[in-house]
């Protein structure tokens, strides 16, 4: 065959941008495909779902409501891949982050704003980062693998959610419905003057540009990036390697938790079980198609985000079966995945005579 | 069956690195091609060509008049042709039987019992002993290469090429290396051996037909048949590197009068897992060697004193402080600096660039308020790669694609410029062409001026050529001492004595 | 024996049964993913895999009236969502944590999608039989042997597949392009084709895991049968340091333990069903935990595949390390 | 005129076979009716994207949306207050505003009646109940079950285990398995998959469905099952709603409505525990038996429902309790 992939000796400037662009074409284009053949109407239903993610005023302020928890996770995620660390229990961390935060609002909801909601937020980051905690100790003592750790610790998390919902946080006007009683007002996050998008933005922005500028300004964050890089040299230049892991898995675990607060008090209000709709993997997800860089993880918050919101429109209008989402996102991942491969390598034709 | 490889006008690059430029040689059945060439010369990538892991852009490869598939191992094993890789090719978690019996032709079922058996065959016909059911992590270097050279007699391979294979021996091993490749020329195969030490081919010349051919800069530049002309070294040197080397002046300069200082190292009755209580010191001013087998105890010496692991018994003063004061506290380790055999693996990062892979051990002088000054470290950096001539210039380069020579120029750059009062050098020349080793030993010397210098290697002459004593380790113990001054060191005398230590007699 | 302990025997056959019934779509897709990763990929989209076999079994069943034709159709289903896994790392270099996730976003996706017309239909699948002699040992005859042919498979598979990477050239070959593809290559075995096959292996094994849902376990196709399976199935290997033949170990501890807090619930035990049903994953923490301590002694065994998870370089690619 | 547009709202997938399905008959009823057409949307999760999906709805021209999980209560709630001209029904909550009702099903009263011939049929006296959450609705229909058992079978006991999932067949099936090995031979379900009912017919005995007519999955063991009717309501409030008269009312519909029922009992239910449960159910019709009359103890023995006291339908809705002859906790 002549034609041959070859590596690119540099990579394209804007590549990614571009490729991302084309890759999604793609996508979409086969979203439209499969849509025809479920008996949908595919070009309009490809429309529908950007129309309904993007192209409104409260499309967009959905799309950046649901991308903000969908952000902080992936960035925590992106802390520990940084170092190599495999952690996928975002979601439990969330999970106690709304606990911790939970603890606190019920408490002391009695409090003022500017006391309540600051404890709130660090007792959600404290929950977060100690749910991560147990594994990375686990991990720097016993040499357990994070994986199944952080795994096994997500479904525990959730019970532990379960069993304090269901039991002692129960609301007594709920009718024993598992859910605590609604936050009070100043336990509550606000939403930003004139919009239907809540404070949370704000956490987002202080969190990528600390994550940015912890990363690659500060000796801490030099040291995180070569401890993942390769263990070994950073052992050799002493740098402190368990406390790293613990710093990088805490550090997601908080980041996690500030989302599961978030989430609690700015969007539902109060506990429940279903606060969490699987933003852990979808984090994974992100943190690595983002490349583990912020401004890539915000545009991919905000894109996987969009698209969730604009499939609700596709099955209002279409009745196209939830699933379908499933479909779509997973097309979209897929060809944005491989659409990299253009970012590194390039087509060419290869006649066997000529050198190049 | 006499094989005759032909290379054709082979021509390689990658990228903008031109590699190969349309080099053509032959290897011819019952001799020796000894491939020379500085670092990056391109004998590595010409030989993977040659065994298939590598594709050409342009030329071909003839066997018996037969082309080869390009970029095709399989089909050059076929044809007879077997590497043993530079850096080894081996599955490390699995066992010496499982990596020789990879990729042979046979039986479908392959039991335990008979992949050993057929190993064991095979290593006693040509005296490379190796425990068949080891796991190749267990093992030393010069174990490993004998399974890799194994994998290729297994295979009946015709033509062999053996890419640096005595940069990780001990002269023992290297001599046993010597004797089974003059054995397997003797029986009709076709040797290509690269070396960057030249002593090596002049004694295989003496034993067998050898033809030489120098690579640089990816062309051949010179040839030689050993059997008819007898180039001197310094002509050999020449046309490798491209100027004169002088290993005499080295000499001249180790021997030349020095004062000695403080005890930096002092190590008495030291215990970890691989040591079974060493006891040794180094003062300012001095070069140590410790000379040994690979495997015998220096990885975990090593990492001992290089802060990575604690002595689990007797004590180890560095710079006067006790062990556990010293790797401890705002500055661990200061003031002692390691050369890490494992330059790839321990003393860089391969993913990150130049500047990032400077900062590895010398953040802290850049760090104002737990930030980093990266402008600061970037002119000092320039600095480095200017003095030590690192190669690309470009502190964007990543680690990973600099050559092992540069690679370890800009180590010893870093490490130096950390002004130690110690330094522990783990086989600092290992790897490095003629002109870059001499480089590193001046500079090594050099050393001796502000600090103490423990020298780890397994590589005899560099031991006698700079330490004003050599100490032998073996199983985890060090076997004796030999003085510069007091036993000249130079004698074949004290060669012999510190060769019996090494090898675990008295 | 006293009445307590006739008691406590009768449960343990049931429970044992429990815990072999339980475990075996996890002990399929535990197996699998071993063979994925012992060939160096990562693929996380086991749960989809599994998704997209139980119904394509259930299906094809259906239609049969043939469930070893449903469990073929299951495995080639698991195989074949694997392939889009295969195009991504292999053929385009993408990374394998995202298209392992991507793919079990679109499996369960495309499952339930294409499923949605076959809920509430009850399928032919597999049912016990009983083997003569042996289902008559005590206590444990009926455990073992009173099952239907897939839990027999699913006892097979481990050992099969236990014999196929250790002492066969192909699994030599496999295991080759998990540990040094480098090697491999220049030993004249293709990594590239080695990862493919082990990625198709894993994915039949998977889609023969999710088989086992809609065949054995339920004779059901409902939208997300199995309800996070895949999960559990990739945790366990590394649970079980990628040996297939501990892979029974830990599909039927935690088979067991899920089937132990359903029994305790049944007994009566007065305890918080959320603190009991945390038991499976806890235990296996725990376990894990053990198996570390005593894996520090013995250091440097229950590695991963030292390639795993690494890309393999182009065809133009380097000598490699 | 332009159709009048409803929109549903649903936990899980329709295709689900259980309580989405349910009520997505009662969606294809409305469809059917005359100027009127449906949409919905499946498997939103309660909480913060609920209240976007049910605006949606709202912003799209629905003019009456039902959402039918508690969850969706207060999203509901708050969506309302942005739409004060769109109409909402909130299926199993308690709150209601000017353009909000809520609705619900005395699901308890066919429950009753499934306990009766459950009762009847046992022989080993334990009954299994594989439930999903410890919710009221659940713990509710347990009790109520327990009373239909007692009723006729004062030494039955009904054992519950958990599943903390509302569908995985498979779990489902083993959680039904380990209330056989403990010597259940009758096995009822608040589950929304026939996975238990697989279970007891493989076993060889009875099972009591939920949902829907669960027969077709267990010919042989499926006694009758408690079932839910949903045309019936929504119908009604398509109508309501098209002639104004439309009350934001808390509804809580039983038997009498047909929003409630249980599926034809099996051949091999005895005739005269048939005409039995015939006759409860026309009692229970005309009211003139109330399921929870007191007195009702709990599971250590206390009154919770004194002696000739009617229970009030706040106490039936916040039931976090069992009641007598339930073996399990409610934790
Ligand atoms: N995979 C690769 N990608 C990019 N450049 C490469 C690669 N392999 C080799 N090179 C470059 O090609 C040139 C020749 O390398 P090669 O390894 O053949 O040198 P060598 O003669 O074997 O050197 P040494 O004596 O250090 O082993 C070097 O400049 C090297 O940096
Ligand atoms: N000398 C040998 N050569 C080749 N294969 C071997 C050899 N010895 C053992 N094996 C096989 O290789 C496989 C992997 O060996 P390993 O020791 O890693 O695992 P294992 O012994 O099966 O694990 P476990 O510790 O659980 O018993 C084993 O199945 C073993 O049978
Ligand atoms: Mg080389
Ligand atoms: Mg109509």
């Amino acid at each position: 065959m002549p034609l041959r992939l070859v590596d690119r000796t540099k990579p394209l400037p804007w590549g990614g941008f571009f490729v991302a662009t084309i890759s999604l074409a793609a996508a979409l284009a086969v979203c439209a495909l499969l849509l025809t053949w479920q008996g949908k109407p595919g070009l309009h239903g490809v429309w529908l779902l950007v129309d309904g993610g993007f192209l409104h005023g409260y499309a967009l302020e959905d799309a950046v409501r649901k991308a903000i928890p969908i952000f902080l996770c992936s960035l925590g995620v992106a802390l520990c891949f940084r170092m190599k660390l495999w952690n996928i229990g975002a979601e439990g961390q969330f999970a106690l982050g709304a606990v911790g935060a939970t603890a606190v609002a019920l408490r002391f909801g009695h409090w003022p704003a500017w006391a309540v909601l600051p404890c709130m937020c660090l007792a959600g980051a404290a929950a977060g980062a100690l749910w991560a905690l147990g594994p990375a100790l686990l991990k720097r003592r016993l040499g357990v693998n994070e994986i199944i750790t952080t795994l096994m610790a997500n479904y525990i998390g959730v019970l532990v959610l379960q069993y304090l919902v269901y039991g002692a946080w129960k609301d007594p006007v709920s009718f024993g419905f598992p859910m605590t009683e609604l936050f009070s007002d100043a336990a509550q996050v606000g939403l930003l003057p004139g919009s239907r998008i809540h404070y949370g933005l704000l956490y987002c922005v202080a969190a990528g540009l600390g994550f940015w500028w912890w990363i690659s300004r500060t000796r801490l964050g030099f040291e995180l990036v070569v401890s993942g890089e390769n263990s070994r040299a950073a052992r050799f230049a002493h740098m402190p390697y368990g406390m790293l892991i613990c710093l990088a898995m805490g550090g997601c675990g908080a980041l996690a938790g500030v989302a599961g607060f978030l989430e609690a008090s700015a969007s539902v209000h109060r506990l429940q079980p279903s606060i969490m709709v699987g933003y852990g993997f979808t984090a994974v997800v992100v943190a690595w198609l983002g490349r583990l860089r912020v401004p890539a993880i915000a545009a991919f918050s905000f894109l996987l985000a969009g698209f969730r919101v604009g499939v609700e429109n596709l099955q209002i209008e279409l009745q196209a079966p939830a699933a379908m989402a499933g479909v779509l996102e997973g097309t979209i991942l897929m060809a944005v995945l491989s659409g990299q491969l253009l970012n590194h390598r390039r087509l060419v034709w290869i006649s066997r005579r000529t050198t190049p | 069956m006499a094989t005759h490889i032909r290379i054709e006008g082979v021509s390689k690059s990658f990228g903008m690195q031109q590699a190969n430029r349309d080099v053509s040689l032959d290897i011819r059945a019952g001799r020796i091609l000894a491939l020379l060439g500085e670092n990056g010369a391109g004998k590595s990538t010409l030989m993977s060509i040659l065994a298939g892991t590598l594709a050409p852009d342009s030329g071909r490869i003839l066997v018996d008049g037969q082309p080869l598939p390009p970029g095709n191992p399989a089909a050059s094993l076929g044809a007879g042709i077997g590497m043993v890789h530079q850096h080894f090719l081996l599955m490390d978690q699995l066992r010496v039987s499982q990596n020789v019996c990879l990729g042979l032709p046979g039986a479908f079922w392959l039991s335990p019992r008979r992949m050993a058996a057929l190993v064991r065959d095979v290593s006693s016909r040509f005296g490379l002993e190796v425990d068949p059911d080891a796991r190749i992590a267990a093992l030393s270097m010069g174990e490993r290469q004998r399974v890799e050279i194994l994998k290729l007699l297994a295979r009946d391979c015709n033509a062999l090429i053996f890419d640096e294979p005595t940069a990780v021996l001990t002269p023992g091993e290297a001599a046993i290396l010597a004797d089974a490749l003059c054995g397997m020329v003797t029986q009709g195969k076709a040797v290509v051996f690269i070396s960057h030490k030249l002593p090596e081919i002049m004694a295989l010349a003496a034993r067998a037909p050898v033809d030489v051919a120098v690579l640089r800069q990816g062309e051949v530049v010179a040839r030689y048949d050993l059997t008819t002309d007898t180039p001197a070294e310094g002509e050999l040197i020449r046309a490798m590197v491209g100027r004169e080397v002088d290993l005499a002046q080295v000499e001249r300069l180790a021997a030349a009068p020095h004062v000695l200082g403080e005890e930096v190292l002092v190590c008495r009755n030291l215990q970890v897992p691989g040591l079974q209580g060493v006891s040794l010191g180094v003062r300012k001013g001095e070069i140590v060697a410790l000379a040994g087998v690979a495997g015998n105890g220096q990885k975990p010496l090593v990492e001992v004193l290089a802060g990575v692991q604690p002595p689990q018994g007797g004590e180890v003063r560095l710079l006067g402080q006790p062990w556990h004061a010293f790797y401890s506290g705002e500055e661990p380790g200061r003031g002692l600096v390691v050369i890490p055999e494992d330059r790839r693996g321990a003393a860089t990062a391969g993913n990150l660039d130049l500047l990032d892979n400077y900062l590895l051990t010398t953040r802290r002088r850049y760090t104002r308020g737990g930030l980093i000054d990266r402008r600061q470290a970037l002119d000092d950096l320039r600095q480095i790669i200017d003095d030590f001539n690192v190669r690309p210039p470009v502190p964007t380069t990543p680690g990973g694609r600099l050559s092992g020579g540069n690679l370890q120029k800009l180590v010893l750059g870093r490490e130096f410029s950390r002004e130690p009062g110690m330094v522990v050098a783990e086989q600092p020349a290992q790897g490095l062409d003629v002109g870059a080793t001499e480089d590193v030993w001046r500079r090594l010397l050099a050393m001796r001026a502000r600090a103490g210098v423990l020298l780890v290697t397994s590589d005899l002459t560099e031991a006698l050529l700079l330490a004003d004593r050599v100490l032998v380790l073996y199983a985890g113990r060090i076997m004796g001492e030999v003085r510069r001054g007091i036993s000249s060191l130079e004698t074949e005398e004290a060669r012999g004595k510190i060769g019996r230590w090494m090898a675990g007699l008295d | 024996m006293t009445p307590d302990m006739v008691d406590m025997l009768a449960m343990l056959t049931p429970l044992l049964a429990a815990a072999i019934q339980s475990g075996a779509p996890l002990l399929f897709a535990t197996v699998g993913e071993i063979i994925t990763e012992r060939s160096g990929t990562l693929n996380l989209g086991v749960e989809g895999m599994m998704l997209c076999g139980a119904l394509a079994a259930f299906v094809v069943s259906l239609g049969t009236g043939s469930p070893w034709l449903g469990a073929l159709a299951g495995c080639a289903a698991g195989a074949l969502l694997a392939v889009l896994h295969g195009l991504a790392t292999l053929t385009c270099g993408g990374n394998q944590v995202v298209s392992g996730l991507a793919l079990t976003i679109l499996g369960v996706g495309l499952a339930d999608t294409l499923g949605a017309g076959h809920i509430g239909q009850v399928a032919p699948g597999f049912d016990p039989v009983a083997i003569p002699v042996l289902s008559s040992i005590p206590v444990l005859g009926p455990a073992l042997f009173t099952q239907d042919a897939l839990v027999y498979l699913s006892f097979g598979t481990p050992l099969a597949v236990w014999v196929l990477l250790f002492r066969t050239r192909w699994g030599l070959h496999l295991q080759a392009a998990g540990e040094n593809p480098a090697a491999a290559r220049a030993a004249g075995v293709s990594p590239l084709r080695w990862r493919w096959i082990g990625i198709l292996a894993g994915g039949a094994l998977c889609g023969l895991g999710g088989a086992y849902l809609s065949l054995s376990a339920t004779h059901l196709w409902t939208t997300n049968l199995t309800a996070g399976r895949g999960w559990i199935a990739v945790a366990l290997v590394i649970f079980c340091a990628w040996r297939p033949q501990r892979a029974m170990l830990g599909a039927y501890l935690f088979g067991g333990v899920m089937a132990l807090q359903l029994r305790l619930q049944a007994m009566g035990a007065a305890l918080p069903s959320s603190l009991l049903l945390m038991m499976p994953y806890a235990m296996t923490v725990l376990a894990l935990v053990a198996f570390s301590r005593a894996k520090s002694r013995a250091a440097g065994r229950n590695l991963p595949p030292a390639a795993l998870g690494v890309p393999l370089a182009g065809p133009q690619g380097g000598e490699g390390r | 005129a332009e159709d009048m547009k409803v929109g549903f709202i649903y936990v899980s997938p329709v295709g689900d076979a259980g309580w989405s399905w349910a009520h997505d008959q009662g969606r294809q009823a409305v469809d059917a009716m005359d100027g009127v057409s449906t949409s919905y949307v499946e498997s939103v999760p309660e909480g913060p994207d609920a209240e976007r999906v049910i605006a949606g709805l709202a912003r799209k021209g629905h003019s009456l949306i039902f959402t039918t999980s508690f969850g969706y209560m207060d999203p509901t709630l708050k969506v309302a207050g942005q739409f004060p001209d769109v109409t909402f029904m909130h299926c199993s909550g308690f709150k209601t505003g000017p353009n909000m009702g809520n609705y619900f099903g005395r699901m308890y009263q066919a429950r009753y009646l499934t306990g009766l011939v459950a009762g009847k049929m046992t022989k080993g006296n334990i009954i299994g109940y594989v439930a999903a959450f410890p919710i009221p609705e659940v713990i509710r229909g347990i009790n109520a079950f327990t009373l239909g058992v007692r009723e006729v079978n004062p030494k039955a006991e009904v054992r519950v285990v958990w599943t903390k999932t509302w569908y995985d067949p498979a779990l489902e099936k083993d959680a039904a398995k380990s209330l056989l090995d403990v010597g259940a031979d009758v096995i009822a379900q608040h589950q929304d998959s026939p996975g238990p009912q697989e279970a007891a017919m493989e076993k060889g005995v009875y099972s009591i469905g939920y949902n829907s007519d669960m027969s077709s999955f267990a010919p042989k063991a499926h006694l009758t099952a408690a079932v839910w009717n949903w045309p019936v309501f929504y119908t009604e409030m398509v109508k309501q709603v098209q002639n104004k008269t439309w009350k934001p009312e808390a509804l809580w519909w039983g038997m009498d409505t047909g929003l409630v029922d249980i599926a034809p009992m099996g051949p091999m239910v005895p005739q005269d525990v048939k005409d039995m449960v015939e006759a409860k159910k026309k009692a229970i019709i005309d009211k003139s038996f109330t399921v929870f009359a007191g007195p009702v103890k709990d599971q250590k023995g206390e009154e919770r429902i004194k002696a000739g006291a009617m229970p009030e339908d706040k106490e039936l809705l916040g039931m976090t309790w069992f009641v007598e002859g339930v073996v399990g906790s409610t934790e």
